[in-house]
């Protein structure tokens, strides 16, 4: 199969559906000219036109707005947020507003809204450009959050989220848009809430999400060296969460170890480590680890920055752990 | 513009007098705890929706606020389903889910009456791209009060509103009070309708007690923006008659202030003493309307209280999918 | 001892440490003669001037700049938000900026703000005046979580609050405004990080915070008639969370259930449930339990609102349940 | 206003200088990612900052932005901790945690470089609270770009600076693009200076290449504000010469454009030439100031090099405290 930059993948989702559907509609910071902050919409300006691809104000908060009142009012919106971090300016529109407008009017209006944002970090551009948020919004119900690894992934999941008749987050990493996967030429849309078995495995479940499924892949390979086979367990989207594949997943294999790039307190990882440890209690040998970031603001310095998100080693060492060696 | 009809002009007694029993009664629900949670009467105001909503169409959209009930009611809203939600009825415009703040109708283009002051702003824009882009002439008129031009979203609407020529008309209440504090102390600038110049657009000030003048100015701006040349920015200056909400005892206001508004400014009295002065209506047709009114009212009271409750094992069904 | 309502042990707190520092000042809206949303601040502009209560326009974002911009510069203020719903407004200013400055400078500026602010559901005020948010604070880094459930809890954590060098997100709920209890006329001070004991017992540890530890009393009181002996764990602040005692607590009762009134998913209760399943694995007698709030935007009909919290007859039943009765 | 005395003016010159060829360095640096992360620089812009901060003193606050190593240098800063910190060295301002985005320094009154734009606006108006209510004179400058102006919080805090007369200078630095931003394009006025009037304080506009200009507006505005009435803003017109950042080609520019500032409105060039033709500097005290700042840059990024990196255990230790 050909193989595509995860950016390129985004790319094509959009035309596709831009295509498919004329409601569909782009709109966000720097998306016209210049292509997106991470040239994910290259050349779509010229093909689309400034009435589908649309150039805003640095105004994070009427950026949802425009995308909520656009999706009320029968359009399919992608509202863009250039860092996650910038949710913070635009966080009544995504939560009070988006996200509620449909259960709080018994199902009267509804919003098709996507919102597609990124986070992590990486990249030297500390504290306020490299956090992971998603915790925030799969705590706010009427959110659907969506955190893809691969080209093929963002690629079909992103069709889906602009199919949805809800909000969608749709976070990207920013260190793996150059990154190379296959896709296939042909048309394809992956559901939402539908587990990715990365690797599969009979000792241990890593679940892992976003950039860290990466990671624990490298780690799922070295831990081969000690003769231990690692599940790696891709949610893709975090809302749904399925559940019921990774209740299944941990059953077989017995341990589990929780992989976020997120601040540990209070992550995603900390909630998928409850759950699993009521629902799969008696199936556990070993209490459920989570790998995560530290409880830090990420600092500039690379040293510094790196120590402050999980690596192959932590999983590594939290999969020794709970194998007991 | 063309002189007002005689049909348009009972039309605006009618709409102001049903919002105000309407509101009336909602009062007293409140009191009698029957109505709960936030309650925020649109008692003096009712001319501005009024006026606002006669000069657009049924296909146009509205986006309210806090106190939303004038908005919804002039907009055309049922009665009965406004009753109901505000009752927590399952026949309610939001099946009993979001109660007096939340009222929102897609049929209506009533796109959401709103719990946080400004929030609606934002969607303007989203509700103005679309009206621009399916390019069918329908425009979008937000309401907000004196409060809400202090919150930063409203700022970031109207740029964009403005930089991207859409037709929406933004329609501020200044009813001088944003709770306890003064539109006075805590606007920079004498009126909120100076602030258009900022944003390039056409800033207007009228007299919110008169449903005619209200009409008016909004009728250019709807000319305005349907014909392409972007939003407006109007203030009316109004006044809250009563407090905040029910319970609000309003001690920060000066008595003479209030009773100044209610005495020269109550849109009730003042356009029925204009309609008979005119000889539009006489007092018995005005009675008559009255009564009418009145029972709309109270059958609405009478369809929301015979109207069943939310089923709690559908809402927990409902909730599993979210 | 003499008793008063919630609302007057605020007024004491912050009177007692205006009176002492006169770099303390009080920020917020409706907080001059209207007294507050609340009435906590009854009086206080009389008291005080308004130099020190700043009754401002409705611009949350600025609410929390006017504090953080005084804090770094020598002052210590309390900025007010009236309704942890509209922290949706000032997300950057918390968090990008206040919860950030110390860390990201290298403690070359620090930032001691208190941002008071309430919370939860019950009062019919619907989806966007109910929510329960600790959670997001809680996920950041350089955020303190305070969340006093009784008078007296609630004045002595405002005054350590006051007196922090650091960011203090001080949550209260406003359905115990006007509740009243034992609150002793001589100064005092309640230190972060050191949990309350509510209620003694020794069959199962019940984890609860702010109203919730009314709720879980009552479940405890109850329980007793079925031979059940519950302990009632109140942190009384999240971060810093006081682990050590908690891990204490249910290494004795071998039983945990963690109650919150916030949406379940992502919730501070999944997040203690993780730590405790994890660092008392095998002192657990039967999986953590979680009783939460549903995920939904809280309805305005007062069943369904009911519906959407926990109450006493949940916590009952998720004690016997992890008691296996 | 006074005449400037020969050494502000030489004061100015050293300041522009200075600016541009640490700045220069820091692209240097960049290219060769011994600076990683964002970069943004401030070629172009230098005579804002010299003008600014000659006109306020050690004592007050400025609060900037992520193109900011310009207003640090101006007010002041330690060229080697500077670098230090862009070198992410545990001898820079904030041990290297903070990088190019986040320098702030208590002692200097640098309140703090702002990775969002727009958000150190709000914390201008705390600063300005602080500077009243301690009732020294103290007054806050804060610094922002065009793209910045359309932020909501723009809007909350000029309106709360001018609603409490709080002595703050906002300094709008018109590059004339928000990255490939068109000012013209996004935002709703010709001038963001005029945005003043909704806030009901004086809006100047300044040429942002000359520092003398920039010096008498800004002096007017601090004058103003120490005397108890309020805020200003002011509008410096200007252009970032490079790219966004050193990667950005800037292709949505018009080359004519780069070209006419470049040549017409290069700080550096035209105040050189202005203090020769006054005959203030000659072209070999010129040199030999080159020269003085050449080494100065240079030391700094010697001192940078040669700093120790962060300790990762005492980071770790630390941590376990937030
Ligand atoms: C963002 C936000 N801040 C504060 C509140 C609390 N609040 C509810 S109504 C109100 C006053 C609103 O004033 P205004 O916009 O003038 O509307 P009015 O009540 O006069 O109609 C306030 C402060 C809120 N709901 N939302
Ligand atoms: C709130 C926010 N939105 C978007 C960005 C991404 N971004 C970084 S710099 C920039 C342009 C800023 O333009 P302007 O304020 O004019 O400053 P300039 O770069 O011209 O100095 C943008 C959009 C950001 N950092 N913060
Ligand atoms: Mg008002
Ligand atoms: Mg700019």
């Amino acid at each position: 199969m050909r193989e595509i930059e995860y950016r390129e993948a985004i790319r094509e989702a959009v035309i596709e559906e831009m295509n498919m559907d004329p409601k569909v509609f782009l709109i966000g910071e720097d998306i016209g000219k210049y292509g997106g902050a991470f040239r994910a919409y290259k050349g779509l300006l010229d093909m689309y036109g400034e009435d589908r691809v649309i150039n805003t104000p640095i105004s994070e908060g009427a950026i949802i707005g425009a995308g909520m009142g656009a999706a009320i009012t029968g359009y399919r919106p992608v509202s863009e947020l250039m860092f996650i971090d910038f949710s913070t300016l635009a966080m009544d529109q995504i939560v009070n507003q988006a996200a509620k407008i449909r259960y709080m009017t018994g199902d009267n209006l509804r919003c098709p809204l996507v919102i597609r944002t990124q986070g992590g970090a990486g990249r030297g551009v500390a504290a306020q450009h490299s956090q992971s948020l998603e915790a925030w919004f799969y705590h706010v119900p009427g959110l659907k959050v969506v955190m893809p690894a691969t080209p093929y992934d963002v690629k079909g999941l992103l069709k889906t989220a602009i199919r949805d008749d809800n909000v969608v987050m749709f976070i990207e990493h920013k260190m793996i848009y150059l990154l190379k996967g296959p896709v296939p030429e042909e048309e394809y849309t992956i559901p939402f809430g539908v587990a990715d078995i990365k690797r599969q495995g009979t000792d241990v479940t890593i679940f892992a999400y976003s950039n860290m499924v990466y990671k624990s892949l490298e780690a799922a390979a070295e831990l081969e060296n000690y003769g231990i086979s690692a599940e790696v367990f891709d949610p893709r989207t975090l809302v749904p969460l399925d559940e019921d594949a990774l209740i299944a997943s941990v059953k077989k294999t017995g341990r589990l170890v929780v992989v976020t790039e997120a601040c540990e307190r209070g992550s995603v990882a900390s909630d998928v480590a409850a759950k699993v440890s009521l629902k799969a209690f008696d199936w556990l040998d070993s209490p459920v680890k989570i790998v995560a970031g530290l409880n830090t603001p990420i600092p500039y310095n690379s040293t510094l920055e790196q120590a402050s998100i999980p690596h192959k080693a932590d999983i590594v060492n939290a999969v020794k752990e709970v194998m007991g060696i | 513009m063309a002189e007002l009809t005689r049909e348009q002009k009972v039309e605006f007694l009618k709409t102001i007098i049903t919002i105000r029993r309407f509101e009336e009664k909602t009062i007293q629900l409140y009191q009698v705890a029957k109505i709960w949670g936030y309650l925020h009467p649109y008692v003096g105001e009712e001319a501005i929706a009024a006026g606002t909503c006669a000069a657009i169409k049924k296909s146009d959209y509205i986006i309210s606020t806090h106190r939303g009930h004038g908005h919804s009611i002039a907009k055309g809203a049922d009665l009965n389903r406004m009753m109901a939600e505000l009752l927590g009825k399952s026949t309610g415009y939001c099946k009993g889910r979001g109660g007096s703040m939340h009222i929102a109708d897609t049929e209506l283009g009533m796109l959401g009456a709103n719990g946080i002051v400004g929030g609606g702003i934002p969607i303007s824009v989203g509700a103005g791209f679309s009206c621009k882009m399916e390019a069918q002439g329908r425009v979008t008129v937000c309401f907000f009060s004196d409060g809400a031009a202090n919150n930063g979203v409203f700022h970031e609407a109207l740029n964009m509103a403005s930089v991207f020529t859409l037709p929406v008309i933004y329609v501020c209440e200044n009813n001088m009070y944003a709770i306890s504090m003064s539109a006075c102390e805590s606007i920079s600038c004498k009126d909120i309708a100076n602030r258009a110049s900022s944003y390039d657009m056409p800033g207007v000030i009228v007299d919110g007690s008169d449903p005619e003048a209200v009409y008016g100015v909004v009728s250019s701006a709807v000319a305005r923006a349907r014909s392409g040349k972007g939003p407006s920015l109007i203030e009316a200056k109004t006044y809250r008659f009563g407090g905040h909400h029910p319970n609000d005892p309003a001690e920060y206001r000066d008595k003479k202030e209030v009773e100044y508004y209610k005495s020269e400014k109550d849109p009730v009295i003042n356009y029925k003493k204009k309609l008979i002065d005119e000889k539009i209506l006489n007092e018995e047709e005005i009675k008559m309307m009255e009564e009418k009114i009145k029972k709309a009212v109270e059958d609405s009271v009478r369809f929301a209280e015979e109207s069943p409750e939310p089923q709690l094992e559908r809402f927990l069904e409902e909730v599993k999918s979210i």
